[in-house]
């Protein structure tokens, strides 16, 4: 069943076009896997998914209906962003049931209680107390993830989560996303990490300049890549040392 | 000099005297629109140089750091309006009085105060601080709220802009101020005891305070100070003010 | 124009007066920002550098000056010197106030230039061969200066500002010499008041402004 | 120095100490307001009235207090527009500190990144509920130590409010040295007082920048 | 032959020591890779070998013998570190012959002969006269190796060298490195970049709380890691996902 749909999706900004005519499904429970290079459009698509930016031109449809509000479409599509996120004047708690509580009207007491079952899913039950400057940039991602949890959302975007983490937190961020893949959740995911791509993906989108240049199971793009740019770019994940003394 | 101050010889070998004169206080000490000293005080000041032989350099003054300006040395002589006092005569030294003064008041003529009892203590009455009129309500009114300004121009504008309802000065600055403004009277034109306005200069300078007596003994004899009034008071108060304002 | 007393401008030498007030107040601070940049340069290294002693001296110094209204430092300088039997003129006094509190200012943005300069700077000129003091002459003084520029143009401005309050200590400068014409013609022109002001109010303006916005175009050109 | 002369003024200088204190603190709340409002207006870009504040935020930054309060308090009565002192001197130290105070606060309000409002969006946040919840609570963090500095300026400028006849420490100083001739004792307790207002607001502001600014901000 | 050598050295920040009694030779023409998780103390490592760091105990000698200056030293052991290092107020050029002209008294021209060759072989002449902020960061790593050639240093000290660059720059970086390898300098690389290690490596050292854990070639490392703490280790660079629905 498609949750979210992206039909004749044209954006710009200003006279640079970014992607000009895109379709794109999400269907539920399926962990699509976002890779491309640098300036591809990758984030500018997740954003358009729930609507950070406006598009100039087709249809975002959510359960096959056009949208409501774009309130109404970001409490049910979540986003974690690269990083920086959680607001730095608020505990965990407090940023995990913010939302919650002002958005989705819940009482402070059911949401804690949530946010509290959340945290000690992905190990952090005791740093609820704690202020994010005070946990190190892994703990902080797997608490934005939570934190997006904490709204139920049907979709949730991921955009580079580890890109500005240590290498040895990276994992630990990974592992819970990897979680969430085996209950089903519904995921769009972009990442540089390609070991983990080819883990988690049901389905691997490869975008290039605006465009969807090739689709498909991770295991077939990783292995033969049927389009020369994707090659091309896998190539660039190698190294070889030309002679060696 | 250790003490600081010049003797009439210190001054004559530098051939420039330091006298320090009011600019905003007209017509006894202000600066006209070409920038130049004018008033009762500077005629004073000036001819006290000419008999010197050496040149004038007039000081700005405000009421308030009159003594200062002699205590640092920072003028030889004070002929700013200075009232003689008994505690000024403690810090500084007064020479020969040169003109008569008591305290009045001038208020707006749409409300004429006739007299400091019965103060509406809403009211306020506006002072220059560092004057006689400041240290004769603050002793035998103290109840009355003052509004304290440091220089004439400040208190003069205050006064017209309605933010006292009147103001207790020099009786003869009260007069002036009367005479040059529309809408204000003088309700009382004399207040406190009569009291004497003399050049002063550093305590213990007595040989300049010799000298200026003894200049105006001599000017006195010439009858400078009526033909001073005639030339720069004269316009304000008229004839009929002389007799009070100048000593014989 | 009357009404409001402009026409007092245009009366015998009362525009040029007011310029020359403003004039005296500009020299005042000019003078005093060449001798703070120069001193405050020398001071904000001895308080990175210095000796121990130095250095707690130089912090209290720079505490006290940023606590103390300027006002009051004026009145200490110009009356209350004489405890010590200095005796200064009222311009000499404030050329003193301003420098040593442009001084103490200008040291302490010097010394939290040379503080904030990334550790990696200096690193990497060691680890290309230099010496510790040619890192100094060639990589930190040359980033600190630029940093400096923009900063202690708005401290000129601020002595700018500030030489409004010469008045109290007694200097003929430009809001004296206002209230000298407001009061000279007081009968013929009685708004004076607002017209001389307001102008006033706008030549201070038109000193400030144009250092302001050079400033923080220079901040934002350099701020790498 | 004689003690008892300093016993003597040390009444005189309380009520002045109260009086600039006073009027520096109430300037200080108003300029903090008139800087969150105008520092809204410039946030937000509201056309035309962001004109006004930039001009408002530049004539109160690049003219001193002292001509603000004598253009205000002399000038302005000769068209009609008259106030007494006390109203003059807050009235003048709110619009100086207010344009100070909204340049720290945009400071505050632009070093939210732009991440901090889109993850307050991407959890169903509207505009409101971001602004205050998640980039007002932090811009004011931010810009605490601009505002302390804003503050502790502010107080020292209570000093030029003797311009406008207000019996601050300042005239009260000068009045004394006029009247009684003590100059060291008059000044010293200017001096002292001067430390007693401005040195709880320094170390109040250090401790709240202490507890209130997170090593990193974001980080 | 060896160039520089450890012997003994123990290092200490405060009370904590880093390493104790660590021995450690660099060899003429051999690239040595230094990997080790967050906190092990390879940038100690790094910065002791220049004398960037003072040691407590031990010994560094250069050449066999022990060193003259520290000065000298640095001249001879280029370093490069993870970013943000170029002068920002020397352009490109004046980057580069800077420490040639002042420390040894090299004539401008002839530095800047040199720089341009230099900047020519990573592609970068055309910036010659840009400032550093006008640069990527991927150009501006390559700005910072060619600017410690310019000194001829015997040896050259990599720290994460890419750690703070978007992917796409990883490769324009590392491949000037590979090439300082396929010309036989002599190198000592910290990096998480497996896939690059695996590549230039003449040598793996792995360590783990200040000591080496385990030392080799790197196909055996990363294929047959010998120590525990190494497969795992390596172990965190996989991902697996558990079910698939
Ligand atoms: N706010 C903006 N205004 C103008 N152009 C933009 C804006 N945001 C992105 N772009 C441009 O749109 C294109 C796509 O950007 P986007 O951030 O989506 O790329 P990406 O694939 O996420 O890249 P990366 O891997 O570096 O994150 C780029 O060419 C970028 O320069
Ligand atoms: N200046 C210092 N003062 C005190 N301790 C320090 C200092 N520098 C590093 N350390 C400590 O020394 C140990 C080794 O640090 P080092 O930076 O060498 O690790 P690293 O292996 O380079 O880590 P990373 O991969 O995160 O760069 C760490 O525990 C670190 O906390
Ligand atoms: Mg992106
Ligand atoms: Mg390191």
């Amino acid at each position: 069943m498609t949750i979210l749909s992206l039909e004749h999706v044209t954006k710009k900004y200003g006279d640079f076009t970014v992607f000009n005519d895109l379709d794109l499904k999400i269907n539920e429970g399926e962990v699509t896997l976002i890779i491309g290079p640098s300036g591809s459009g990758k984030s500018t698509l997740l954003r358009c998914l729930n609507r950070l930016e406006d598009i100039d031109e087709g249809e975002i449809t959510f359960h096959d209906a056009p949208i409501k509000s774009e309130t109404h479409l970001r409490e049910n599509v979540g986003m974690v962003f690269q990083s920086y996120e959680l607001f730095p004047h608020l505990n965990v708690l407090d940023n995990m049931t913010l939302s919650p509580r002002i958005v989705q009207k819940r009482s402070r007491k059911e949401a804690e209680q949530e946010a509290l079952s959340l945290l000690e899913r992905v190990g952090l039950k005791d740093k609820a107390k704690s202020f994010p400057h005070e946990l190190s940039g892994g703990q902080r991602q797997r608490v934005a993830i939570v934190r997006s949890l904490c709204m139920h959302p049907e979709v949730l975007l991921f955009d580079e989560v580890t890109a500005s983490l240590d290498p040895e937190m990276v994992k630990e961020v990974l592992d819970v996303i990897l979680d969430l893949a085996d209950e089903g959740k519904t995921m769009v995911i972009v990442t540089h990490e390609m070991a983990f791509a080819r883990a988690v993906a049901d389905r691997i989108i490869f975008i290039d300049g605006g465009r969807v240049v090739e689709e498909g199971h991770p295991e077939d793009f990783f292995t033969h890549p049927k389009t020369e740019r994707a090659q091309q770019f896998l190539q660039n994940l190698t190294y070889k040392r030309r002679k060696r003394l | 000099a250790k003490q600081g101050y010049r003797s009439v010889d210190d001054i004559k070998k530098d051939g420039t005297i330091k006298i320090g004169v009011f600019s905003d206080k007209h017509p006894f000490g202000y600066v006209d629109k070409n920038g130049k000293y004018q008033g009762y005080d500077i005629e004073l000041a000036n001819r006290i140089g000419k008999d010197l032989g050496v040149k004038v350099k007039l000081v700005s003054t405000e009421a308030a750091n009159r003594i200062e300006y002699l205590k640092t040395n920072k003028v030889d002589i004070i002929l700013a309006n200075f009232t003689v006092t008994d505690e000024r005569k403690e810090e500084v030294d007064f020479a020969l009085p040169y003109m008569n003064v008591s305290l009045g008041v001038v208020s707006p003529t749409k409300k004429v105060i006739t007299s400091l009892d019965n103060w509406n203590k809403n009211d306020k009455l506006i002072v220059i601080s560092g004057t006689t009129a400041e240290t004769y309500v603050t002793k035998n009114y103290p109840n009355i709220p003052l509004q304290k300004y440091d220089t004439y121009a400040n208190a003069k504008n205050a006064l017209e802009n309605g933010n006292g309802a009147a103001w207790l000065n020099d009786n003869t600055e009260v007069l002036s101020f009367a005479k040059s403004t529309k809408g204000f009277t003088v309700g009382i034109p004399t207040l406190g005891s009569q009291d004497k306005i003399a050049p002063a200069v550093t305590k213990g300078n007595s040989d300049l305070k010799k000298w200026i007596d003894n200049e105006i003994k001599s000017l006195n004899k010439e009858d400078f100070f009526s033909k001073d009034y005639d030339k720069t008071l004269a316009s304000v108060y008229g004839k009929e003010y002389k007799s009070t304002i100048v000593i014989k | 124009m009357a009404k409001w007393g402009f026409d007092l401008l245009f009366q015998g030498q009362n525009l040029s007066r007011l310029l020359e007030g403003l004039t005296l107040a500009l020299y005042i601070s000019a003078i005093a920002v060449v001798l703070s940049l120069v001193l405050g340069i020398i001071l904000g290294i001895a308080q990175v550098k210095g000796h121990p002693l130095i250095r707690t001296i130089m912090r209290g110094y720079v505490h006290f000056i940023q606590i103390m209204p300027q006002l009051v430092l004026l009145f200490i300088a110009y009356f209350g010197l004489r405890a010590f039997a200095i005796n200064l003129s009222p311009e000499m006094a404030s050329i003193i106030v301003f420098t040593m509190w442009g001084t103490g200012e200008m040291s302490d943005l010097v010394r939290g230039a040379i503080v904030s300069m990334d550790h990696h700077q200096y690193e990497s000129g060691l680890a290309l061969g230099m010496s510790s003091r040619q890192v100094y002459i060639h990589v930190v003084i040359p980033q600190i200066a630029k940093r400096l520029i923009p900063l202690s143009m708005n401290l000129i401005t601020r002595m700018i500002k500030t030489t409004s309050l010469l008045l109290m200590i007694g200097v003929v400068d430009i809001i004296k010499v206002s209230q000298q014409i407001i009061e000279t013609n007081r009968l013929a022109s009685p708004n004076g008041a607002f017209g001389i002001y307001l102008v006033v109010f706008m030549l201070y303006f038109i000193s400030c402004y144009p250092i302001s916005i050079l400033a923080r175009y220079l901040e934002k050109k350099w701020r790498i | 120095m004689r003690v008892d002369v300093i016993l003597e003024y040390l009444p005189l200088y309380l009520k002045a100490a109260l009086l600039s204190a006073g009027i520096g603190l109430s300037s200080i709340v108003l300029a903090i307001l008139i800087g969150m409002i105008a520092s809204m207006i410039l946030y937000y870009r509201i056309p035309f009235l962001k004109r006004i504040i930039s001009f408002y935020v530049e004539v109160s930054r690049n003219t001193p207090l002292m001509i603000q309060l004598f253009f205000i308090y002399y000038g302005l009565p000769k068209i009609g527009i008259a106030t007494s002192p006390l109203v003059c001197g807050i009235v003048g130290l709110s619009f100086l500190g207010g344009g100070y105070m909204c340049e720290s606060i945009r400071g505050g309000l632009e070093s939210i990144s732009e991440s901090q409002v889109e993850s307050a969006m991407a959890l169903g946040m509207n505009k409101k509920q971001t602004m205050r919840y998640v980039i007002l609570p932090q811009a004011l963090r931010a810009s605490l130590s601009g505002l302390v500095a804003n503050m502790i300026f502010m107080l020292k400028e209570t000093s030029v409010l003797s311009a406008v006849s207000l019996m601050d420490l300042m005239f009260t100083a000068k009045d004394l040295i006029g009247l009684y001739y003590k100059t060291t004792e008059a000044l010293f307790l200017l001096v002292v007082f001067y430390l007693l207002i401005l040195t709880p607001v320094i170390l109040l502001g250090h401790l709240a920048e202490r507890r209130l600014t997170y090593g990193k901000m974001g980080v």
